[in-house]
């Protein structure tokens, strides 16, 4: 299991984003069913066309440093994606990117660390707190428990389970106000799929 | 769910190239996905851009021309655009007067546009930005993402864009445009949900003796269901919603759009409509201009809204005023 | 089915109320189902008259205005009107210079107006008369009620109502009519058929893997099914059938319409739009103007119909003249 | 039951009609969903339009002569029917009462007569022939069984049976081609209704 002080270069979190990009493509119907139940049908064709255009991207523009490849990441998300989703993950990604700077590698701690930047800069963004139900529900706990993938992977789906009986504050099932309730959040269940993605990639 | 398409995934681009054969006054750019106005940018008028997901047509893109728009950017079907084509389509339509950004009031229309701004200003274009939250379904604003920008959004685009068009500088264009979405009311109503080329199925399903009140544009349930009524009492709800909303009651002329979401018959629409007027009558009010047709739709959604805007006299001059778009046209 | 009504009966009487109200340019008479120019009748100007069945939104009612019908004469449903409301309308547009009829050559359509032109013409009033029948689908006319008069209405109606408008004597606008009428083809395809209130469901089921070539305005099927197709090849064929019945092919320019039959969305429709002028360019044909909207409706149709009209240049000026209708507007 | 020499008033024939309208609304979703199989789904709703108003006239316009009553019927069913059934019906009345003038009592060979005189005009007006799947197939062999108006109604109704195996090839139906087969005509089905009006009224 990854520990403070594995070192994680480019070509990890490029096979992350790889990964994420598979499994985001593998639940795209998933996603936009769930989009469907409170939202407007499009979250899965939103994470699958951005995460198929940072896997291209990454292929086109080749990073050397971890900070790069997710520099690159978010601004291919944020170009691509539209909709709440694409400045939200791109910013995610652009945000840890940079907190990590052009080192060529880094620790699990200095990854961390960026992660959590990154969601800081999400909730600024979106003005979201935990338990609005939205992808912040995954993205918190997640972060809180790196450097372990394995606790983290748990905790984003976890989190994204527990979205299920909340009232939505943020994003379009805001509108439905108490008929969001029963519902999992399309978001939060993207969020927990990348960091499903993160820990098969550590093991 | 059949549709008269070469897949989901082609459906923007499909009718871009298709606005691209029929409007050889409009230059699109299928790969942007932008349509601007073919003299664009014109030396020392405000450049109006707007945009937001596609599925809503004529809005946005078939709202721009002379007297309207300058640019649209068109995301996917129910997806914001990118910054990329707001900052292109700025800097398209630049007459040296600065750019107005119209945005409709979701999280991820703001949020792009919000990008796109720092980024035009960045280029040393002048940029204002008006936000349009219209729809009083949502009513707890503080506990949702605010309003949906819906109907009004065609008021403050043409008032904003007539302005422009009179040459008027982006300060006075962006203050139209203000008083425009603060003026703007809508209620939307839906007998049947729109289905996505991506889902193929309705985003909601309503049982054949159930309606849906309060819809937005993007194919989301709405916050009540209630068993089938008649038009004349989904107008009078509807006006009902509406005017309690503007609290005292409306000052001042008001312009009414009695809009369909795209699946409903102009028929029952203007059916619909003689209702509207009859409630709004029933309440000593007569709109001083009535639209009626479907202007902000969603794909092929059975239903229909309310949208009014309480306006001034130069607004409602500034509504009458020549406007030529593929999809609203008057006077030229 | 769910619908955005009074009652079924009520339908058209309760659109005409809408109509009355959403154009104080218009004069309507919700009694006789009228719609006329407020200004009519205009002295010196031929008068044209128009009428059809309802249910096909904005033709015709939505056609009255400068630069095109005079008064249009609004039956039930799907059912012709009756001759008492074209009399009444030729009356109310005659302004010295006699009437043309246009008809749609339906069974019902001839009878009525035939009856009404005998009526009108012993008021003395002097009538001319031009049938439609543009819709390639119904092949074998002397078998059959002869084909039938579609989305080509719309070029006949502008083409002689700029003609009219023009001050051309009836002879002369007449003759515009019939060469509109003689110029046009049209085709038909549905993905869903239209729902009358009176039935409250399809006129005809279409399965989901199926869709229906040749398909009239008024919900009756049309000749074939076949398995879905893609908008590409939906417009192929259709784009073959139009051109074959021009037989050598068609000499000088030609104007098109793609239209929507009511139920699918204007996105859908530009796309196939563009399918359809790319149709027409691979064998050798850029249209000179193209509309694309709902312009000859059926209902809640899902499908949509093209229509070429071969012009000359005379006629191609006139249909860029100014209009100014509730459904057609331009340069004006 | 009925011979050459009865003599009808224009109570019996203003009965008829209104036996006419009453079964005209018992089955006018019949007629109408006959012709949404092969037409426009509007039959049954024209008809009771113009048979409502046909009762209401001569309420309001009492006639007296068998003739007076026929030819306002006509007239009304022209003035608020529209459609192909309306011009064709309403000549078909309007045409038998200009043959029975002005009498007060007519024989019901007289009837006949005027009423095959109104199926003649019926033809040309519409330019259609027996075996064309119209309302005619109903119409020409009834009026030949008259004047024994049982047999008269028999034969309406068995004409209209016989338009199911036809092709059209008049009205609307016509469009269908091969597929009008199969299907009764909606007018032929109207004419026997009156038709089998007429044999109640007589009894
Ligand atoms: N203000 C916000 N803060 C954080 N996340 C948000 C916010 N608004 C929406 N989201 C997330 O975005 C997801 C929806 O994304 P998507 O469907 O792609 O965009 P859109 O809502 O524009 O259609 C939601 O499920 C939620 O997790
Ligand atoms: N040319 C014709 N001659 C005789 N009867 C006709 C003719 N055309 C149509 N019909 C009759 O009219 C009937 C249809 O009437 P209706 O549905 O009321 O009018 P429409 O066809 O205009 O909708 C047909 O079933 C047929 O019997
Ligand atoms: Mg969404
Ligand atoms: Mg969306
Ligand atoms: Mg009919
Ligand atoms: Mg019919």
């Amino acid at each position: 299991m990854a520990g403070q002080t594995t070192e994680r270069d480019a070509a990890f979190v490029a096979a992350w984003l790889t990964a994420s990009a598979d499994a985001v493509r593998a639940e795209a119907d998933r996603l936009t069913e769930l989009d469907s139940a409170i939202g407007d049908a499009d979250h899965g064709n939103n994470m699958r066309r951005g995460f198929t255009a940072v896997v291209a991207s990454l292929e086109n523009e080749p990073q050397t440093a971890p900070g790069g490849v997710l520099l690159l990441a978010g601004r291919t998300l944020v170009s691509t994606v539209g909709g709440a989703s694409g400045p939200l993950f791109g910013t995610l990604l652009r945000r840890a990117g940079k907190a990590l700077g052009e080192a060529e590698r880094v620790t699990d701690a200095e990854l961390k660390e960026a992660l959590g930047t990154g969601v800081d800069a999400v909730a600024q963004l979106g003005g979201a707190a935990l338990g609005d139900k939205t992808m912040l529900d995954a993205l918190l706990p997640a972060v809180d428990a790196l450097p372990d993938y394995a606790a983290a992977a748990r905790a984003a789906e976890a989190g994204s389970q527990a979205t299920i009986p909340l009232r939505a504050h943020k994003g379009r099932a805001s509108y439905l106000g108490e008929r969001s309730v029963g519902h999992e959040d399309p978001g939060a269940a993207s969020a927990a799929l990348l960091l499903g993605a993160l820990f098969q990639v550590s093991r | 769910m059949k549709m008269l398409i070469n897949g989901a995934e082609r459906v923007v681009a499909d009718a871009l190239r298709g606005m691209a054969a029929a409007h050889p006054e409009l230059r699109v750019d299928v790969d942007q996905r932008l349509v601007v106005r073919a003299d664009a940018p014109v030396e020392g008028k405000v450049g109006l851009v707007s945009g937001g997901g596609s599925g809503h047509e004529p809005l946005h893109a078939g709202f721009v021309g002379y007297g309207m728009l300058d640019a649209a950017c068109c995301g996917e079907i129910f997806t914001s655009p990118v910054p990329d084509q707001m900052t292109r389509a700025a800097a398209a339509v630049h007459g040296g007067a600065g750019v107005l950004l119209i945005v409709k009031n979701y999280t991820g229309d703001v949020l792009n546009f919000d990008m796109a701004a720092e980024l035009v200003e960045d280029e040393g274009i002048e940029v204002a930005k008006v936000v349009v939250q219209d729809d009083v379904a949502v009513s707890d604003s503080t506990f949702t993402a605010g309003r949906r920008g819906t109907g009004g959004t065609l008021f403050v685009e043409k008032l904003a864009g007539a302005a422009a068009q009179e040459g008027a500088p982006l300060a006075v264009v962006a203050d139209v445009a203000r008083r425009a979405a603060e003026g703007s009311r809508s209620f939307g109503v839906a007998l049947h949900g729109p289905t996505t080329p991506a889902k193929g199925s309705p985003t909601f399903d309503l049982p054949p003796d159930q309606l849906e009140l309060g819809i937005g544009i993007h194919g989301e349930p709405g916050r009540e269901r209630r068993s089938v009524l008649g038009a004349a009492e989904i107008a009078d709800l509807t006006v009902e919603a509406l005017l309690a909303d503007y609290g005292p009651g409306p000052t001042g002329p008001l312009l009414c759009l009695t809009n369909g979401m795209g699946g409903t018959p102009l028929l029952e629409l203007y059916g619909f409509h003689a209702e509207v007027v009859r409630a709004l009558g029933a309440r000593g009010i007569t709109p001083a201009r009535s639209l009626v047709g479907d202007y902000v739709t969603s794909l092929d959604m059975a239903g229909c809204s309310v949208s009014l805007c309480q306006v001034d006299d130069e607004l409602l001059r500034l509504w009458d005023a020549p406007v030529s778009t593929p999809g609203l046209r008057r006077g030229r």
